[in-house]
């Protein structure tokens, strides 16, 4: 359906291509005002909280609303079927566009046939489909890795004792993160001898295995974690592990401690996926239907912050809670949300 | 008869009065096995500080299992664990946002919503007699749509109060974490619980045989109503506890604990149908699970591997000492 | 009494569980077109006896002869394909199965690899044709029929597998005197039809009535085989007892002047199954309950515990209307009912449980404070019912189970006594429970009555009620159509009432 | 089956839970039809049937081993172990695709003679064993996969999951098919009927010489198949493989729920796989609600609680009925 043209993009600093090679599409333009989908998978964790509200105050901002009749997300858990079954019902109740935050990259093979056939623009974002029939918002999940990876060599250049907390085993994010810490640990030619424990991107589980592992394994002189960074922590200091440094993802939890500790040796670098980028999907699903170029896979810039540039109430809340991500905005595409209006939006809504 | 009477009098009266449970002893046999297995990978495995350390992860477990354990006494079982706890973790955060009075009331609050949750449990339980397997399934779902509610429709207070983390990882007594403390308390209180009032015996005759405690006059639902309860307040008790151990509440931390807490129950001997098993047996089990987890994530094992050695060892232990007697 | 060519004789078995020895050198030979009755005190290893000729347990030693030959059982699939079919005294029926597919349940007939349900349905008709229990239909569950019927059932599977030598244990105790007749019938059919029979009762009249050979056991050990009719009531109860045998019932205090009534019952009612019952009962009484089983005795029984809703009419507890919503409410102070439950395996006992714990279970209350147990004082009171009950426990730490069935009885109505009830309800408390330890109860309920009792008492066994009763109340579909008082109550009244026929019909049908 | 006159009470005491599970699942599905924008058309149901399916397999084995007063909490590993299997082996040519999928089912098949094996012959109870042997099986699909990938037949996996005539979901042919080929002939086999019995009461059926081995290993085998049915048709859904704990983990904690809801006794010896099917289909219709009841996404898995907590307690309407107390013991 979509024509295959050449680029740029119709708004080039916000939808980057994801790759020199990257294909830019044009779909064929539909009157507005569209109905839109939010298909999610799973709910209960903070960062898919923080992507449906922020995916609401966005389809809310005036500008955006007048381009939509209706904005409409359903959550259906962890059931990559069940997933699958609500794109299934939007394309058959006609929806213009269905955003998707996938359960399984690999699994929509069938729904994407369908939305191709019935012209419905299907936009992937955070766990991004293998497909070039549909749009992916994506985040370089192995660039992240390379990037914390990289933090730990500029700060070991000795080399040494890593701990690396992963996340959930057999997710594709987990996997692509942890091949960029390891090839680019390897790469660079000094002496990483790296414990990994599984931390489930979650900061009860990382906490104790990493209490766990400093306890038979420690001392460290590097960790690095792709989630449940503040236990992480938490555990260093409870088991009064020496501070080294740390290349994690963007809890505000996990920024607060990172700006307490550097001087003691706590060196951080924060860097992750802001659950904004619901919001660029939207954003690219509203252009794709307005008839304007866009790439098949977006680049999304990763929110990163780096001792010592740890700036308070900007890159963290010391008086808010631990428990959202902070780099939750895409100034070039106009997104700029900080994480407490995103969070504090329903509470005066009330 | 005297014949056959004395005999018995030799044989089963010195088991049961010594009341150890072979399963006890081979479970605890068990964990001197792991301690072992793990030593050969690393020295450490015998040193004080983590010996320390993973009983102050057990605790988390313990106290969790011992709810389920009342509940599992009286042949229910208590699905709603993830949440509960979840809940319990939350609602103690939450309660801690609301200045000094509320951080001095956030433990109790926390409790006090598992306990909540537990009489839901209870009273679909033991009034409409629901089968408690499918009814904390559906309250499982509820809580954790309160809680989902709760955190997307309110700016998430979740820092765990001071008196909070103290519970969790402070000192009262030089080197034993708190945690451990709180379990010992709450194992303290269970034990003569079971074993010397009313209503553990009511607890063990229900489990046995609920139509017989009937007709004895057992106020049957009550009790039932009560180990639901106490199993919801327990598991937000652990909650709290996780909460003030990471300093915060999040959104999964239960999960870990529902499988593993019916394990450490079965495995420390008690009889999943109900009316059998000792807390000493349910403290086996929780630092067998424990020490199992603590080994297998530092052995560098994939993931994978560590599944599989899991379960199969989980499988050999009871082989071991958790089969039933033939009929 | 040695028999020429027996159908099955079993020589010298022995069998011990743990350190409890159940049977030593026990033999017995079994000859075909005959019943065999096999006598003893409970505990004394009939059941055990039993459960090796079926093939349920092994023997630890001696051997099995099966027509000349050297037979041992696997399983009871193996004894049933050889043609020994047993009749157990735990029921062995499936309750969530229909009466069809639990009459057929060891060899369904088979069509294309299924069960072939019209041919099973069949089996079943005539199985239960042959059991003469032909009113109960097929497609029933077994969970719906009273007890009584369930056991017409397990005699109908029992015939359905054309058994070559059939064991009946207990089979009839929870039978009332109609369908015990009807099932004498059909054994006697039987045995004229060739069929060697097994047959174990607690009932002497019965064994009377049937048995063509006994054997008698004591304490594990067969102590003596004979023909039927060769020794009296009396010479036998001293073998199985093993002691000097006096009357079994206690002397009725006759007429005395009465006491206010402690429990009244006012047109009580309960749905179809209670109709408009009204009596009274006063401390020192005991008072029977009898009729056919299942007239709505065992509910009456239930009702006055507060076990069944929405009962209408007035229960009044010492002059006083009360309103009973559970066993709770009837058990405590003022009312002070007791019940001991018609099973005590699923409603009287815990058995995995201790014999301690099953005993204070209902009056925990009096021996603990602000809900601790005194357990010193629990022992106290446990073991002055243990002696004043004569239950033989080797210690009170045992699990209850391990008690043979009388001692299981005992501990029932021990767990009641701990309570110090003013009235107690017992619904066939000597079910299956040998003659010495019958009497031990009987003598204890009028011991009870005369410390100021008053002793309600269902019972199938007529001999009890005359035997017992001060006055027995008759039901008949769900209501007293008679009450019976002193020389009244005697079997002929009693059947005749319990029939609802009039005494004369009775006297009639007796002379013919 | 024929009821002949003034016998359909017997035949309703039995099935009184499948018709209510049936009752409740069509009130349900109506509500949501009748709301969907798209209306009742062949695609909403093909839609809602596929996905119902996968479910209503796991259910369906869940059901057996329930049935013989046993539980298995590693159903839906299974599930996830032969979705993983199945998405390298059922691919390429017709003749290896067909191997493939034996060799998926005869996975499934081992899996659940393990548990039975492990659970009868260890004599072990069914709820910490099937949580054991449901950590290795999720090894064993990590270790096939230890990223989400592969691939299926994908002429084939359409063909499961599309309409026969574009009106009637292939996914309920084939449930349907299986209940003939499957449940039927073992409910109404000795074995099936054994099965019962050692749910109802298994010391009774020993002494009446039941093969209770036999059957209970049959019924976690054939758990292990149906199980295994539904990998297959996960694949056939996603074309892919993916070792996902929490989905494997959430498909047996449904089947459950799914069982429940279709009047099969957790205690045993009563219930029928047709009841759980409809079970499952009800308890999926749960979800579908989602669509057509305008919610705020926050309140979705609130509602959802909700709905199944509702959904669960018509049962307990019964219970205002008994009027001996002693019927709440049974
Ligand atoms: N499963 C068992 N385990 C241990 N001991 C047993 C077992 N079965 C029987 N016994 C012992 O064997 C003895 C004989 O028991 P059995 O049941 O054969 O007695 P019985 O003659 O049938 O008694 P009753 O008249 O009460 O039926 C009992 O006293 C008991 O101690
Ligand atoms: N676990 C056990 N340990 C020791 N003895 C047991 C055990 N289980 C049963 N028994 C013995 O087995 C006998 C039980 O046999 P059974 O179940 O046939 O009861 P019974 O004595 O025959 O009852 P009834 O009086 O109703 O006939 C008891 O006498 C008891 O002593
Ligand atoms: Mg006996
Ligand atoms: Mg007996």
């Amino acid at each position: 359906e979509p024509k295959v043209v050449a680029g740029p993009a119709a708004d080039p600093g916000c939808m980057t291509p994801w790759a020199s090679d990257t294909q830019f599409l044009q779909y064929p333009k539909k009157e507005g005002p569209y109905r839109i989908a939010l298909a999610n998978g799973y709910i209960a964790n903070t960062w898919r909280i923080q992507m449906v509200q922020t995916a609401k105050a966005y389809a809310a901002q005036p500008d955006v609303k007048a381009k939509l009749k209706e904005f409409k997300v359903v959550s259906t858990g962890e059931d990559v079927p069940a997933q699958i079954s609500a794109i299934n019902n939007f394309i058959d109740a006609g929806y213009d566009a269905i955003v998707v935050n996938a359960q399984n990259p690999t699994a929509f093979g069938p729904v994407i046939k369908r939305a191709k056939e019935a012209g419905v623009v299907l936009v992937a974002f955070d766990n991004t489909l293998d497909t070039k029939d549909a749009i992916n918002v994506n985040v370089d999940q192995k660039g992240l890795g390379v990037t914390w990876a990289e933090w730990l060599v500029k700060h070991l250049p000795k080399g040494g004792k890593i701990l690396e907390v992963r996340g959930v085993a057999g997710t594709s994010v987990d996997t692509d993160r942890h091949n960029g810490i390891k090839e680019t640990l390897a790469a660079s030619g000094k002496k990483f001898d790296v414990t990994e424990v599984v931390g489930k991107w979650d900061d009860g589980v990382a906490q104790k295995a990493t209490a766990d592992a400093i306890a038979t394994n420690g001392p460290f002189d590097g960790i690095t974690a792709q989630g449940g960074d503040t236990g992480v922590v938490q555990a260093m200091i409870d088991a009064k592990h020496p501070y080294v440094p740390f290349g994690g993802e963007t809890e505000n939890g996990f920024r607060k401690l990172c700006a307490a500790h550097a001087g003691d040796g706590l060196v951080c670098s924060s860097a992750g996926t802001g659950p904004a980028q619901v919001a660029v999907a939207i954003k690219t699903a509203i252009a794709a239907l307005e008839g304007q170029v866009v790439p098949q896979a977006v680049k999304l810039p990763t929110a990163l912050v780096s001792h010592p540039d740890f700036k308070k109430d900007q890159d963290y809340y010391p008086e808010q809670s631990d428990n959202f991500f902070v780099g939750n905005s895409f100034p070039t595409c106009g997104i700029n949300f900080t994480a407490q209006e995103i969070m504090g939006q329903t509470k005066e809504n009330q | 008869m005297s014949e056959g009477a004395s005999s018995m009098r030799r044989s089963i009266v010195p088991m049961r009065l010594r009341g150890k449970d072979p399963a006890v002893l081979i479970a605890f046999a068990c964990i001197l096995l792991l301690l072992l297995c793990g030593s050969l990978y690393s020295s450490n495995f015998f040193s004080p500080a983590y010996l320390l350390q993973q009983l102050k992860v057990a605790s988390f477990l313990g106290v969790i299992a011992t709810g389920m354990m009342m509940v599992i006494l009286l042949g229910q079982i208590d699905l709603s664990v993830p949440w509960t706890v979840t809940a319990g973790a939350m609602m103690a955060c939450a309660a801690t946002a609301y200045g000094t009075s509320g951080s001095l009331f956030a433990v109790p609050f926390g409790i006090a919503c598992g306990a909540a949750v537990g009489l839901l449990n209870g009273f679909a339980v033991a009034y409409l007699r629901i089968p408690s397997m499918i009814v904390t399934l559906a309250t499982n779902a509820v809580v954790q749509g309160l809680m989902v509610v709760y955190t997307g429709g309110f700016s998430p207070q979740d820092s765990a109060s001071a008196a909070m983390r103290f519970l969790a990882t402070g000192y009262i007594i030089p080197s034993v974490p708190n945690g451990v403390l709180v379990w010992l308390v709450v194992g303290i209180v269970t034990v003569l619980l079971l074993t010397r009032t009313t209503y553990g015996r009511s607890l063990y005759a229900i489990g046995n045989r609920e139509r017989a405690a009937y007709l004895s006059g057992i106020d049957t639902r009550q009790v039932t109503l009560l180990a639901f309860v106490a199993s919801g307040a327990l598991s937000a008790l652990g909650g709290v506890l996780l909460a003030g151990y990471a300093s915060k509440a999040s959104q999964s931390m239960g999960d870990a604990y529902l499988l593993p807490a019916i394990a450490a129950v079965v495995l420390g001997g008690t009889h999943v149908l109900g009316g059998r098993g000792s807390y000493l047996g349910t403290v086996a089990g929780v630092i067998l699970i424990t020490l199992l987890q603590s080994i297998l994530s530092v052995m560098q094992i994939e993931e994978a591997g560590r599944q599989l050695i899991y379960g199969v060892v989980i499988v050999a232990m009871l082989l071991l000492y958790g089969r039933q007697k033939r009929e | 009494m040695i028999l020429p060519d027996p159908l099955f004789r079993m020589d010298s078995i022995s069998k011990r569980y743990g350190g409890v020895i159940a049977l030593k050198d026990a033999t017995i030979a079994i000859r075909p077109a005959a019943i065999h009755a096999v006598l003893g005190e409970n505990g004394a290893g009939k059941s055990t006896l039993i459960k090796i000729m079926a093939g349920v347990t092994a023997p630890d030693e001696g051997r099995m002869v099966l027509e000349g030959k050297d037979v041992s059982f696997s399983s009871p699939a193996v004894a049933n394909n050889l043609g020994i079919v047993s009749v157990f005294q735990e029921l062995s029926l499936i309750p969530d199965l229909s009466v069809a597919d639990n009459i057929v349940i060891s060899k369904p007939p088979r069509r294309l690899g299924m069960i072939d349900r019209r041919a099973q349905r069949l089996i079943a008709e005539e199985a239960l044709a042959r059991a003469g229990a032909s009113d109960i239909h097929p497609l029933s569950l077994v969970r719906d029929l009273p007890l009584s019927r369930r056991q017409m059932v397990e005699i109908a599977k029992a015939l359905a597998r054309k058994p070559r030598l059939m064991i009946l244990d207990e089979a009839t105790s929870a039978l009332t005197k109609s369908d015990v007749e009807k099932v004498f019938s059909v054994l006697k059919r039987l045995r004229s039809e060739g069929l060697a029979l097994v047959y174990i009762s607690h009932r002497m009249h019965e064994i009377a009535e049937l048995a063509d050979d006994c054997t008698v056991f004591r304490n594990g050990r067969s102590i003596e085989s004979y023909r039927a009719g060769t020794k009296t009531d009396q010479q036998v109860v001293e073998l199985m007892i093993g002691r000097e045998y006096k009357s079994v019932f206690p002397a009725k205090p006759g007429p005395q002047t009465k006491q206010a009534p402690v429990l009244s019952c006012r047109g009580l009612s309960w749905g179809e199954r209670l109709v408009d019952i009204t009596f009274d009962a006063s401390p020192g009484e005991i008072i029977g309950v009898g009729g056919l089983d299942g007239q709505g005795q065992r509910e009456l029984l239930l009702a006055m515990f507060g076990v069944l809703r929405d009962v209408r009419g007035d229960l009044l507890i010492g002059g006083r209307s009360v309103h009973l919503s559970s066993p709770k409410e009837a058990k405590s102070a003022p009312t002070s009912i007791a019940l001991v439950p018609e099973d005590r395996k699923t409603e009287g006992l815990m058995l995995p449980m201790t014999v301690r714990e099953n005993i204070s279970i209902a009056a925990l209350g009096n021996v603990s404070r602000s809900g601790i147990i005194d357990r010193s004082a629990e022992a106290a009171s446990i073991d002055e019912l243990l002696k004043l009950l004569a239950i033989k426990a080797a210690t009170i730490d045992m699990p209850v189970s391990s008690l043979s069935g009388g001692n299981q009885q005992k501990v029932v109505i021990a767990k009641w006594l701990m309570n110090r009830p003013h009235i107690i309800l017992l619904n066939d408390p000597t079910r299956g429970i040998d003659v010495g330890t019958k009497q031990e109860i009987y003598q204890l309920l009028r011991k009870l009555a005369d410390g100021g009792a008053a002793i309600i008492f269902y019972s199938t066994d007529y001999d009890e009620l005359v035997g017992c009763c001060d006055r027995v109340l008759v039901m008949y579909d769900g209501t007293i159509i008679r009450t019976l008082e002193g020389d009244e109550i005697n079997e002929r009244e009693l059947v005749g009432s319990a029939l609802n026929i009039t005494a004369d019909a009775v006297a009639q049908r007796t002379i013919k | 089956m024929t009821v002949s006159h003034g016998e359909w009470r017997f035949w309703y005491d039995l099935h009184k839970g499948t018709l209510l599970a049936a009752m409740l699942f069509v009130g349900m599905f109506v509500i949501y039809a009748s709301n969907h924008p798209a209306g009742f058309t062949p695609n909403v149901i093909q839609t809602a049937s596929n996905k119902a399916t996968l479910l209503a397999f796991v259910a369906m084995a869940q059901c057996l081993v329930v049935i013989t007063a046993g539980i298995d909490l590693s159903a839906g590993m299974v599930l996830v172990l032969c979705n993983c299997l199945a998405s390298w082996l059922v691919v390429g040519t017709p003749l290896q695709t067909g191997l493939g999928i034996v060799a998926v089912l005869v996975t499934g098949l081992a899996c659940g003679a393990l548990n039975g094996v492990i659970i009868i012959f260890g004599r072990l109870q069914p709820i910490v064993t099937t949580i054991a042997t449901s950590a290795i099986f999720f090894g064993l699909a990590l270790l096939l996969r230890p990223t989400p990938g592969g691939s299926v037949n994908e002429t084939l996996a359409d063909a499961f999951t599309s309409k026969l005539f574009g009106v009637l979901p292939t996914s309920l042919v084939v449930l349907a098919a299986t209940i003939l080929l499957v449940w039927l002939p073992f409910s109404r086999s000795v074995y099936g009927r054994a099965a019962y019995a050692a749910g109802s009461a298994e010391s009774a059926a020993f002494m009446s010489g039941m093969p209770l081995k036999r059957a209970k290993l049959s019924a976690y085998s054939l758990a292990g198949l149906l199980s295994a049915i539904g990998g297959l048709y996960l694949t056939f859904f996603s074309y892919t493989g993916e070792a996902a704990y929490a989905s494997g983990n959430a498909y047996t904690l449904y089947s459950i729920a799914a069982v429940v809801l279709g009047g099969v006794s957790l205690a045993g010896g009563k219930g029928s796989a047709i009841g759980a099917v409809f079970g499952a289909l009800a308890f999926r219709t749960i979800g579908d609600l989602l669509f057509v009841f305008d919610l705020d996404p926050l309140w979705q898995p609130l509602f959802q609680g909700l709905v199944l907590m509702l959904a669960i307690s018509v049962g307990a309407i019964g219970l205002a009925r008994v009027r001996n107390r002693l019927d709440w013991f049974q």
